[in-house]
């Protein structure tokens, strides 16, 4: 079973201006979830909005048995989600979808996050912690106090490097240009992206320029969250090489081969 | 009390208890197998199928309204071959009837589809999707007419010997009329309603919202059409009639009984509430208990009285 | 930049902005005096006027959807005599053009109507309401037939000197045949949507929850269905429209607008907030004003560009 | 103006099993609200439950600017209303409708009230206060849990009678066969009733018989609450004789002459 009517919330706290880290108390869920699934989460049990909303599992605590996720408020939805309060409880749905494949023993990994990209990514970072590849984190933002969970991120030691639109804290310009120079000086040997599309985009068009491997995740909207509706697609190259395929950010997603995507 | 009795008989199909799930929303049933036990559910509708795939409509394919969403999917599916070959036999585990909801680009390809699932075992009926606003072709053009609705349900009835099930849809100025054309045509059971046509337009990029531009609205919103159609209908013609438009609850499904329908069947509702069908079939049954009624085919158009 | 212009021409009327109240959601205005001021509106359209006073349906007129309402009022007003005497003097005093939305039995009843208001000093124009789903005859009968509609179109604006607007009904199989059929019957504007036809059923007392059983849909559950059909109108002939369906809110209107009407009409909104017209005109100034366009016109439509 | 978009809840006390009364900070409509008027409440920003909600002025306090209703919780709307608190804020327009014509010099009245049919009454009994007419209050209720604000009617001193349908408090049986004895006895020239739409069907064929005055307070669906839609018609005798007409609750009501209704 993986749908949970009732899933406390432990606590929400407000970790940047609009963005929030709400954790649950959801012992199984906490005990399979992994890195890159998400979890689908009723807001409301009435009918505005009418939809789950999807948001990636951002930390897992297991023997406490709880659940974090990480999330801008940007409309209906996450505004109400910001106003669950501890004790109060929500409809949760997950884990679902799949999520990131580990890197091979020795492999360098890259995480690339693009704002709150870093909510699945920070998961990914927690799991790497257990295994011995080198980590960089690159982490982008617009403006530095919009740089998320810097401090909670140095905890896993990986190399850290930041990068705001507006040079405010570390290189100026985007996150990618990061990735351009640690690909250019082979420094990763699997990359691990998650951010706004064109970003996702560029750090695809980086990936097959240099020939590494890397692994994005998607957003789109959805509807059912378990590969049901067909709402939720994405554009991917097809098996037979013919002309292309739409795949399921939900079921087949949200982690998809960059060299898969066809943007 | 006994239990009240809860099956009910649609087009020669004999169904446990009248809750199906709406084609579309429910895929090739698997995907919701870890959320409901499909053991339980009255019937279970798939996706619509075609003869060959189709890749469907670009995204974004959904859009949430008031009360209500958009989709254009467009019909994406794998074909009616891999359907047979890859889905069905997970579906004949269970002992609930599989009907399979089809559509096509010419009667031809009805005729084709039909002719492929006759064959199969594990069939239980046909569901034929004359109705679909997301397609240019294979869908509403059949259903918009009653003389090409009817035409559909003669070729799809000749095809098989399985019960057909006609789909309508309420994007027409008297569902009424293309019902009499179709049950003349001689299907045995009607199906109503599919989704209202409808779109929105995103006022920052000033472009329609969906890939497709249009889509075809479901949920809450639409209820109260639905409801109108499944009245209106009963009174046109004495064929079954599956209920759907917005159901979300036993009241709800108690509303399409009442109208006239024998069976409903829950769409949007399952992506709200993947446990929507399972507590749907409890409330009717609690509803029966309560008002001591002992079989819920008594309270099939009990409105009309 | 100086403020946006607002002002928008239909059918030969100049609006001073595209803000109106929807016919039977305002009474004749005064109802609403005390909460809204009259002489901003972009214009005022009265409750459906008849040749003779009419009773209108019996109670409850009124029941709650999901995000809409159902209402079977049937057409209750003192017919058009008493409006001209008692209730047109009011609505002079205001620099707000009046427009009287008129109904009949027969086509000689519109044209009975409608000569009686081309005489009155303070009316700017007629719409011609062949849409209604609440009264047996005088509504829906002429607005679901392409030729019906258009008859009556013609007999209209024979019978008067002033602009005539058609408001068009979405219970039909394709709203923009109905469009091109009273387009080419002389009619100056179009107004869209009337109400969806639907019903709920009370399931306590196993009847219809409207005492006319079924009744019309408006608000925002309808509001995709309602772009919708202006988009394909404005795609099918060249008149102004004017758009309507679950309007709550600037952004709400700003859709419609980029579908393609000239103006629009605020209903079930100012039930939920009677300063709904005044929000929703501020609100397009505003949009205007952040997205530096100086004319309202030129959104008009844009989302088809 | 009768529109206040923010009026400010002062405070909400629950009065008896799932009946509340709200206290609201509104001068205006507490300077000019007449017992009989009602007030068209919308309980919550969206579209869930979509229409306002009417309910009669129960009391005011022009000192404290004060208004109150009392409600009972019957549905969607009324329970969201029971949540509110202190310091929240609701839409309200009102005063709206006709209110009660109080009797004239030296008229004896009765106030019948069925269960939260109070709500209005007490409103009135307040006002009777000021004036120098003797006042009888009928009082019933289904058990004597759900008699309501006896004590507060007490303080108005009024002649108060009692009926409960159980007998468990006053008379058992219906609160009109307290009327019809009040009648019998020649003690009412001028009655005001409030209830379930049986109760006021007998009050009115009671003062029929006896030939005496009163106004019943109506209650219909509503949809705008200011007369524009037409929707919370009851049918009464029309003026010119003939047939009927379908008057207004919310503008030629909620208060109408008994003699005006057709049942
Ligand atoms: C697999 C997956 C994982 C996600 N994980 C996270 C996460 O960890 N943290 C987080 O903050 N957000 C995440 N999102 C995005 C999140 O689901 C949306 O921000 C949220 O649904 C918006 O809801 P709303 O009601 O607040 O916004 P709405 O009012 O619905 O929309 C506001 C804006 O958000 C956009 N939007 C809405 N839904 C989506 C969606 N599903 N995908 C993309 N854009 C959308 C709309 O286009 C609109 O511009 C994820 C999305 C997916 C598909
Ligand atoms: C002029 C007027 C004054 C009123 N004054 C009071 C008052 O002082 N105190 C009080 O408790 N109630 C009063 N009512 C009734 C009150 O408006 C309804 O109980 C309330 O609207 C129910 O809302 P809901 O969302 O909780 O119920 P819903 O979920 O809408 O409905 C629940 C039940 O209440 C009934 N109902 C709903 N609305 C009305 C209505 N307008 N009139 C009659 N029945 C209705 C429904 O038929 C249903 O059975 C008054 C009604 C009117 C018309
Ligand atoms: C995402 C989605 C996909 C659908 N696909 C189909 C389909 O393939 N064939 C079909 O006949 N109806 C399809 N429908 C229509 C539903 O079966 C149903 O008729 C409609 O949604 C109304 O029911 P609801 O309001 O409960 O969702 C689809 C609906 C949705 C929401
Ligand atoms: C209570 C009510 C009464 C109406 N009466 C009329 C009418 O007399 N004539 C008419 O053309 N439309 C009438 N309408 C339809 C509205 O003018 C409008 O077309 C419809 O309600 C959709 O707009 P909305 O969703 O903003 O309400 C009525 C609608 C409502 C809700
Ligand atoms: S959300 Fe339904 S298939 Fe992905
Ligand atoms: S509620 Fe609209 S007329 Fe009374």
């Amino acid at each position: 079973m993986k749908h949970f009517p009732a899933v406390e919330v432990i606590r929400q706290e407000m970790v940047a201006p609009d963005c929030y880290r709400l954790h649950l108390f959801a012992p199984e869920i906490s005990a399979s979830a992994k890195p890159g699934q998400f979890l689908h989460i009723r807001i409301t049990p009435g009918l505005e909005p009418l939809l789950r909303r999807p948001f990636s599992v951002h930390a897992a605590d297991r023997q406490k048995g709880e659940v974090a996720v990480l999330y801008r408020v940007v409309g209906r939805g996450t505004r109400l989600l910001a106003e669950k309060k501890k004790g109060e409880t929500l409809d949760v749905m997950g884990p679902l979808g799949r999520g990131f494949t580990l890197p091979a023993p020795g492999q360098k990994a890259a995480l690339v996050a693009g704002g709150i990209g870093i909510a699945p990514l920070f998961f990914l970072l927690q799991t790497l912690a257990g295994l011995k590849n080198s980590v960089h984190v690159l982490l982008g933002a617009r403006v530095a106090k919009e740089l998320l969970l810097i401090r909670e991120i140095g905890a896993y030691k990986p190399s850290l490097m930041v990068a705001t639109d507006d040079g405010s804290r570390g290189r100026r310009g985007p996150v990618t240009e990061l990735l351009r120079e640690l690909l250019a000086e082979r420094k990763a040997d699997r990359v691990y992206a998650c951010g706004p599309t064109a970003m996702l985009k560029t750090v695809a068009a980086l990936l097959q320029k240099h020939g590494v491997d890397g692994e994005l995740s998607l957003e789109e909207r959805m509807g059912c969250g378990v590969g049901a509706c067909l709402s939720c697609v994405c554009k991917t190259s097809s098996k037979d090489g013919t002309s292309f395929a739409y795949r399921r950010v939900c079921l087949e997603g949200p982690v998809f081969p960059a060299r898969d995507v066809i943007w | 009390m006994n239990k009240p009795n809860l099956t009910v008989d649609i087009a020669g199909l004999r169904l446990k208890n009248p809750v199906l799930t709406a084609s579309g929303t429910f895929g090739f049933g698997s995907e919701y197998a870890p959320f409901v036990d499909l053991n339980r559910l009255g019937g279970i509708v798939v996706k619509g199928l075609t003869l060959e795939p189709r890749l469907g409509n670009p995204p974004p394919r959904m859009v949430e309204t008031p009360a209500g969403i958009l989709n254009s999917i467009g019909l994406q599916n794998p074909g009616v071959d891999c359907f047979l070959a890859e889905h069905l036999p997970f579906l004949r585990q269970f002992a609930t009837p599989v009907i399979a909801n089809i559509a096509g680009n010419s009667l031809q390809e009805y005729v084709a589809v039909a002719e492929k699932l006759t064959g199969a075992s594990g069939i239980a009926a046909l569901e034929v999707n004359i109705s679909c606003p997301n397609v240019k072709r294979g869908g509403l053009q059949f259903g918009a007419d009653p003389s090409a609705a009817a035409q559909v349900t003669r070729a799809v009835k000749k095809a098989t010997t399985l019960p057909v099930i006609v789909k309508l849809s309420p994007n027409v100025t008297s569902i009424g009329e293309v019902a009499r054309a179709v049950a003349e045509a001689g299907a045995d059971a009607l199906s109503l309603i599919n989704t209202l046509a409808g779109m929105t337009i995103d006022i920052r990029r000033r472009r329609p919202a969906l890939g497709n531009i249009t889509g075809g609205l479901s949920g809450p919103a639409i209820r109260p059409v639905a409801v109108r159609a499944v009245w209106e209908v009963y009174q046109a013609v004495k064929l079954p009639i599956i209920g759907m438009g917005g159901i979300v609850c036993a009241a709800d499904a108690l509303e399409f009984i009442m109208a006239g329908a024998r069976a409903v069947a829950v769409g949007t509702a399952n992506f709200l509430n993947p446990g929507a069908t399972m507590e749907i079939l409890s409330g009717i049954e609690r509803f029966l208990e309560e008002n001591e009624i002992g079989d819920i085919n008594e309270l099939v158009g009990i409105a009309h009285e």
